[in-house]
């Protein structure tokens, strides 16, 4: 059962973040849990790579057993990759504060609905 | 070493190189002929790549000179090529109308960072297409993703932003969803390299992990690909994108990551794996189903004629991924060819619809939004686009002599194979709807008069027009002689589910 | 010049004439030229093609091809050679007439009529050579699409609503019936060519048969056969010359003929026997029914798109009758009824161009205004009753021989009731025209004849119904040669 | 590290949460270097403690850093998110035991990795700029694409704001 | 805080130990943890750090947009660059064996450049979004 705690702990933690992606309507607390979503995934791949009394992939004379490089170069991918999506999303979060004045979800679909609505009453 | 050898490097290499010399030239117009000469060489690679596996059959590239599954590789097969001529051939079409179009959607300054998107955009499209190494497919498709997010954010209208937003977030679940696909494949397998992956998972078949990464491969590619319950990102993005883009997303975007879909479903996990074990082809039907009666009925009711053809687009993907359950050689033939036809017929309509556009800017300062209404009486001043647009339409329908007819013979062939008379009556109906909003545009281009009095005479701009009608020429073309088309695409089926005649 | 490159040429020309006609479009007197030239080149084309034809040769030719193993192939046999001479001959006379009727009425874009219309018969010769399913299934669909601008002309409300209906009932049943029969006929037999004798394996169980022949007769719409006839009176809101030629000859024709051709050629008589019964039932009611609403109806146009109605199912029941003898009738009463029926028509439009009436009741005394005119009418009349001198006699007259033969009871009464009926709301007209006195208000208003090429066309198509009736020679030859084959 | 993200789910101060969300990152750093992944985990502080915070931060100080109440009730992202979370657990049990040397991970492809071939001991970098070099080389174009992005999206106009939206609204 | 003597102080003294930790981290990448993603990111790092003492107006006089921007696409350009080189000496595409006549030196070679790569666009990019968002701040109040 020990054997998959990490995995236990990744499911929560993608849990948290997924839930606060969907349910908060605010812009910028969506991309934080988008962040942690992304990050719980991280463990997903480093801990099988992890082997008891292994040591990090640097090789060096006195060890012989080491942990599994390659999820780790994939991570830093996807860290990278994870951070150029957050800053992104943050410009546009900002550009969206400037044209509605808000990032609460709710208010900005409420002014494109009126938007909308005077558009087809215009048909 | 001749060159020809490095065609898959260099397929995708030049539009990536291309991209930041337009960001260091700082220039719309350089900028512009950079991307645009990388785009054709792109095309012509596409070419000789086709060329190339009409000869040698699958062609494999080493990057790094690194031997798969150690290093990275590029492989390419008969679908992979056609993909490939697909988008980078839409991309060369599309450029050339971009430049007259994003002068009167884009502010000039952020042109050359425009093009630049263009360049990565299709950069990611190509990566994805040919790679075969499964951690790269995200890579490229997060480069592809995040230049499309600022493309459609580039647009004038302010909902354009929120449009990117939401795709953002919906595209980077998704994307994040297929990372854990990955991640659980390669636990299990232990190596990244589709080809390799395929051969290993044999052994740990119908394991739970693999099956996990089936689920989570699948919900994830959905999102990107705008399968029915995961589709809301797309009719804004599409409606609020500068219209160059929207025709290139329309054409290219989503059909990727259908292709990569089948990659998963037909290179790695094998059908026997995909459509026994699990109840996939059912949900995929309905969720199909659903789409194409749906969308196609939202559409009806739009009054925004990008919106419109956008749930179309819905409705048709719906077409492509009901193929896909099929699971015979003629049902992903449809997919295949559908993939094609229905790019370039949707991918020409959206470039019309962008003409008509920029032929309203004229009038009112910033380009406003194509409503069915100010296409009153449009025909009068537009015919060219009108009829286009028509034709387009009909492609859409799936009337004999366009494009899409074909893919619509071979899904009804596939439901017969199948027996089920039902599906064959609802992908009729289906179409039928698909004649009821083609129509409320024809009637109001031709019929209805204009509400305002005598409108400004509209020009209908020439650079806009070719590339579109260069785009209904193939939308013909393509309906009549089908040797390209649907003859790759039942090559490619028949590699796929390893059957031959 | 080989036969294969007449079909080409045959095809083209229409083409080249729309082309034309879109460059003169400045000059109508040119334009119309242009339309005349065109129609007489194409006939001279189709003519040359009918030595061969009757001498047994098979004329064939292919375009494309779109799917493995179904190319766009075209191929003349006797009965397409009948179709295609009927629909470019009666083009010219149509021409002349259309020259008098839209100058006389001085419609809007008269460019876009000429061009659709040249578009329209390029469509219908298609379908008249179509070698296989597809292309005649391919050029059923762009008959649809170009007649559709014609039946919308006047861009009212009205005419936008019949255009909706003639749409929806064409495309929706040629998408739903047409287009699966069609791929099932590929399926099951690997092939959609017309051949004698039919295609159909012989291992395909009696329902499947029912079936499919279902699909095929309801999804060719252009039949107009009940319940999917609406779409006809619908299309009359079309200028009177589409009606004459559009949906008395080329349209309609297209749908009986198709109807015939697979019944011949994809399925084969002797495959059919027993299979048709439903289908002579829904042809004879289509018959009666619509024979009694054009009874009643007031307005000209109405009653004469009705009869048409109910004369196409002559031409099915008689097909379905599946005699050799009845259908030699069906495929003179195509020949027949096209002549009768445009004749009727040109009159209809004649009344109207001069007079300004459409309706029956309007039409007291006319005929001594309108003697050429009135007396075409009535010729036209008599050929659809069925009664000599003209033409719908002699097929008439092979459909009851071949009904006999097959000891079709039904269909002999039911003919026998239409020819009352037919009388029933022809003779009347005539009646009137003669030996009514004026009506007051017709009075206050005196014309005369229509414009000269109006009456020279009716005179010409009145001529040639009574020709067929003396000299049927041609079309029996070509309907004989067809069911010998085997 | 779960405390930190329960935290960050419930507080309804962005700054907080901004805050937290350092926390968490750095927590997830520590958490990597006992699972042996040093580059991860600096990369880990350095991106998710440093420059997801300063951007962040530079975000708020744009917009509000207040959040509303959410107007709906959260069961359906609840049950989407619960779903998930479901699939995962059903996948993760099944996969090999954690640290089992037998996995195929540690069978197949990375032994190679490990012979030290380009002659450098830290194999991720290795394994990172040459085996996989062509991730690097998309990973960089993705950094260069956001940053390229970001200039387009926030390049302050010559001619004052642009009419977003005002099109439609007149 | 633009004067407080203190911090300017510690900032000149500290500021050149960054960037040469930043160095330090990109070129001993190959032998302990690190590399050139993390060396950007604190080159970047250490510059936002001196532009919070200075003032941006004085950064970006010392460190100029244009050659932020020019940063920014370099790196890639430099990246594949080096994968064309590959390509040019008769390899495949980012061939580092054929880059020296000794293979293992050629991966080293091809390594470095690469990684130099990376770290100048990391930096570029973090440079250029952090003016972004400054710039946009001050226009903002």
């Amino acid at each position: 059962m020990f054997g998959h705690f990490s995995y236990i702990v990744t499911v929560f933690l993608m849990v948290a973040g997924l839930y606060i992606v969907i349910a908060r309507g605010n812009l910028i607390k969506k991309l934080i849990g988008l962040s942690v979503f992304q990050t719980s995934v991280y463990m997903l791949y480093i801990a099988p790579g992890k082997l008891v009394g292994g040591t990090a992939p640097i090789l060096a004379p006195n060890f012989s057993i080491y942990s599994n490089p390659l999820p780790h170069v994939l991570i830093l991918t996807a860290i990278v990759v994870g951070v150029a999506t957050l800053a992104l999303g943050l410009a546009l979060a900002v550009r969206i504060q400037e044209a509605y004045g808000s990032i609460e979800e709710d208010k900005i679909l409420a002014r494109d609905n009126s938007v909308e609505l005077a558009e087809d009453s215009r048909l | 070493m001749s060159l020809l050898a490095h065609l898959p490097a260099l397929q995708v290499v030049l539009p990536l190189i291309s991209a930041p010399l337009a960001v260091l030239l700082r220039h719309g117009g350089f900028a512009f002929v950079i991307v645009t000469a990388a785009a054709w060489a792109a095309f012509a690679a596409a070419i000789g790549l086709w060329l190339q596996v009409g000869e040698v059959g699958v062609i494999s590239y080493s990057i790094g000179n690194w031997p798969p599954p150690w290093g990275i590789e590029y492989r390419v097969d008969r679908l992979t090529s056609f993909m490939l001529i697909l988008v980078a051939g839409m991309a060369s079409i599309v450029l050339p109308y971009a430049r007259a179009s994003i002068e009167r959607e884009i502010p000039r300054d952020v042109h050359y960072l425009f093009y630049a998107m263009f360049g990565l955009c299709l950069t990611g499209l190509l990566g994805i297409i040919i790679t075969g190494d499964a951690f790269n497919i995200f890579v490229f498709l997060e480069i592809s993703s995040l230049s499309t997010y600022v493309m459609i954010a580039l647009g004038r209208d302010r909902r354009a932003l929120t449009a990117a937003y939401q795709y953002l977030i919906m595209g980077s679940i998704g994307a994040t969803f297929i990372v854990i696909g990955i991640g659980f494949l390669y636990l299990m397998t232990g190596t990244l390299n589709l080809a390799d992956m395929a051969l290993r998972i044999r052994e740990v078949e119908s394991s739970r992990p693999v099956l996990a990464a089936l689920a989570f491969l699948t919900v994830g590619l959905s999102l990107k690909l705008a399968l029915f319950p995961l589709h809301q990102w797309l009719p804004n993005a599409y409606t609020y994108a500068p219209s160059a883009v929207t025709a290139f997303l329309a054409a290219t975007a989503t059909k990727v990551s259908v292709y990569v879909l089948i990659r998963f479903y037909f290179s790695v996990f094998g059908e026997s794996l995909v459509f026994e074990k699990l109840p996939l082809p059912e949900i995929m039907l309905w969720l199909s189903l659903f789409a194409m009666f749906w969308a196609s009925f939202v559409a009806i009711f739009q009054t925004n004629l990008k919106r419109l053809f956008a749930y179309s687009s819905i409705g048709q993907i719906g077409y492509i991924t009901l193929g896909l359950s099929f699971d015979s050689v003629n049902g992903l033939t449809a997919s295949i060819v559908h993939l094609f036809n229905h790019g370039i017929s949707k991918g020409a309509t959206f470039l019309l619809i962008g003409g008509i556009v920029a032929a309203l800017v004229g009038k009112h300062g910033v380009p406003p939004a194509p409503t069915l209404d100010r296409m009153a009486g449009l025909a009068r001043h537009m015919p060219l686009t009108c009829f286009g647009i028509v034709i387009g339409g009909l492609s859409l329908i799936g009337v004999p002599g366009t494009a899409g007819f074909i893919s619509k013979w071979y899904l009804l062939l596939a439901a017969m194979e199948k027996a089920q008379w039902w599906l064959v009556a609802a992908i009729l109906l289906s179409s039928l709807l698909a004649v009821a909003y083609v129509w409320r545009f024809v009637e109001v281009a031709y019929f209805r008069q204009p509400a305002t009095e005598p409108e400004p005479r509209l020009k209908e701009p020439l650079g806009l027009l070719i590339p579109a009608w260069l785009l209904i020429g193939a939308t013909i073309w393509f309906g009549l002689d089908t040797s390209l088309t649907a003859g790759s695409a039942f090559e490619a089926a028949q590699q796929l589910l390893g059957r031959s005649k | 010049m080989s036969t294969a490159h007449l079909i080409l040429a045959a095809l083209l020309l229409p083409l080249i004439g729309a082309f034309c006609i879109l460059l003169a479009r400045r000059h109508p007197n040119l334009r119309e030229g242009v339309t005349l030239t065109t129609a007489v080149v194409l006939f001279a084309c189709v003519a040359q093609l009918l030595a061969p034809v009757l001498a047994g040769e098979r004329p064939a030719f292919t375009l494309l091809e779109p799917l493995p193993g179904l190319p766009i192939h075209f191929s003349v046999e006797p009965l397409g050679m009948l179709f295609a001479l009927i629909a470019s001959g009666l083009w010219i006379v149509n021409s002349i007439y259309s020259i008098g009727y839209m100058r006389g009425n001085d419609e809007q874009n008269q460019t876009r009529f000429y061009i659709c219309f040249a578009l329209a018969i390029a469509g219908a010769l298609a379908i008249a050579f179509a070698g296989n399913l597809l292309t005649l299934f391919l050029f059923y669909e762009v008959l649809t699409l170009i007649t559709y601008p014609l039946v919308t002309h006047a861009g009212t409300e009205k005419a936008k609503a019949g255009g909706r209906v003639y749409l929806a009932i064409l495309m929706g049943t040629s998408v739903l019936f047409l287009l699966p029969a069609v791929i099932y006929t590929w399926y099951v037999s690997g092939t959609t060519d017309f051949r004698p004798g039919g295609i159909l394996p012989a291992d395909l169980s009696p329902q499947a048969i029912v079936v499919l022949l279902m699909l095929f007769m309801f999804g060719v719409g252009k039949a107009a056969l009940m319940p999917f006839h609406r779409w006809l009176p619908a299309a009359m809101v079309a200028p009177t010359p589409v009606s004459a030629l559009l949906h008395a000859v080329a349209v309609v024709k297209a749908g009986v003929f198709s109807v015939v051709k697979i019944i011949v050629y994809v399925f084969g008589l002797e495959h059919l026997a027993g299979a048709t019964h439903w289908l002579v039932a829904i042809a004879g009611f289509t018959i009666v029914a619509a024979s009694v609403v054009a009874l009643n109806a007031d307005n000209l146009k109405r009653r004469l798109a009705y009869s048409t109605v109910s004369q196409l199912s002559y031409v099915i029941l008689a097909a379905a009758i599946l005699a050799p003898l009845s259908v030699v009738g069906a495929v003179l009463h195509i020949a027949a009824h096209a002549f009768g029926k445009i004749t009727l028509f040109f009159a209809a439009g004649a009344i109207y161009t001069a007079a300004h009436k459409t309706e029956v009741s309007q039409l007291d005394g006319i005929g001594r205004r309108m003697p050429w005119t009135m007396a075409a009418f009535g010729i036209g009349a008599l050929s659809m009753i069925g009664l000599p001198p003209a033409a719908g006699f002699v097929s008439k007259w092979y459909l009851v021989s071949g009904a006999m033969a097959q000891a079709q009871w039904f269909a002999l009464a039911v003919v026998l009731a239409s020819t009352l009926l037919n009388a029933g709301y022809f003779l009347p007209i005539v009646y009137r025209a003669f030996f009514r006195p004026l009506s007051a208000e017709a009075a206050a208003h005196p014309h005369g004849e229509a414009p000269l090429p109006i009456v020279i066309a009716l005179t010409l198509t009145a001529a040639g119904t009574v020709a067929l009736f003396f000299f049927p020679d041609v079309p029996l030859a070509l309907a004989q040669q067809m069911v010998a084959a085997p | 590290m779960m405390v930190s993200v329960v935290a960050l789910a419930r507080s309804r101060n962005l700054f907080a949460a901004v805050v937290l969300s350092g926390v968490y990152s750095f927590l997830m750093a520590t958490v990597l270097v006992a699972l042996d992944a040093v580059d991860v985990a600096m990369t880990e502080a350095a991106v998710g403690a440093g420059v997801s915070t300063v951007l962040l931060l530079g975000a708020l100080h744009l917009c509000k850093s207040e959040e509303a109440k959410p107007a709906h009730r959260p069961w359906l992202p609840l049950s989407v998110a619960i779903g998930t979370g479901a699939l995962l657990v059903y996948g993760s049990f099944g996969m090999p035991e954690f640290s089992n040397p037998l996995a195929p991970i540690h069978q197949h492809v990375v032994p190679r990795y490990l012979q030290n071939e380009v002659d450098l001991p830290n194999v991720v970098t290795a394994v990172l700029a040459s085996f996989r070099g062509y991730d690097t080389l998309g990973e960089t174009t993705v950094v260069f694409t956001a940053g390229a992005g970001i200039i387009a999206l926030l390049r302050r106009r010559k001619k004052g704001k642009r009419a977003e939206g005002k099109a439609d609204e007149k | 805080m633009k004067n407080d003597l203190v911090l300017r102080v510690v900032g000149k003294l500290l500021i050149p130990f960054i960037l040469l930790f930043a160095l330090y981290v990109q070129f001993h990448g190959d032998f302990g943890p690190g590399g050139g993603f993390q060396a950007g990111v604190m080159l970047a790092a250490a510059i936002v750090f001196y532009a919070l003492i200075f003032g941006v107006p004085a950064t970006q006089r010392a460190v100029p947009e244009w050659l932020v921007e020019t940063m920014l696409a370099s790196g890639v350009l430099i990246y594949a660059g080096v994968g064309l080189a590959g390509l040019l000496l008769g390899g495949n595409f980012l061939d580092y064996f054929v880059l020296d006549k000794d293979p293992v030196h050629g991966q080293h070679r091809g390594i470095f450049w690469v990684e130099a790569g990376v770290a100048t666009t990391v930096a570029g990019v973090m440079l250029k979004i952090f003016y972004m968002f400054a710039m946009r701040g001050r226009l903002e109040d």
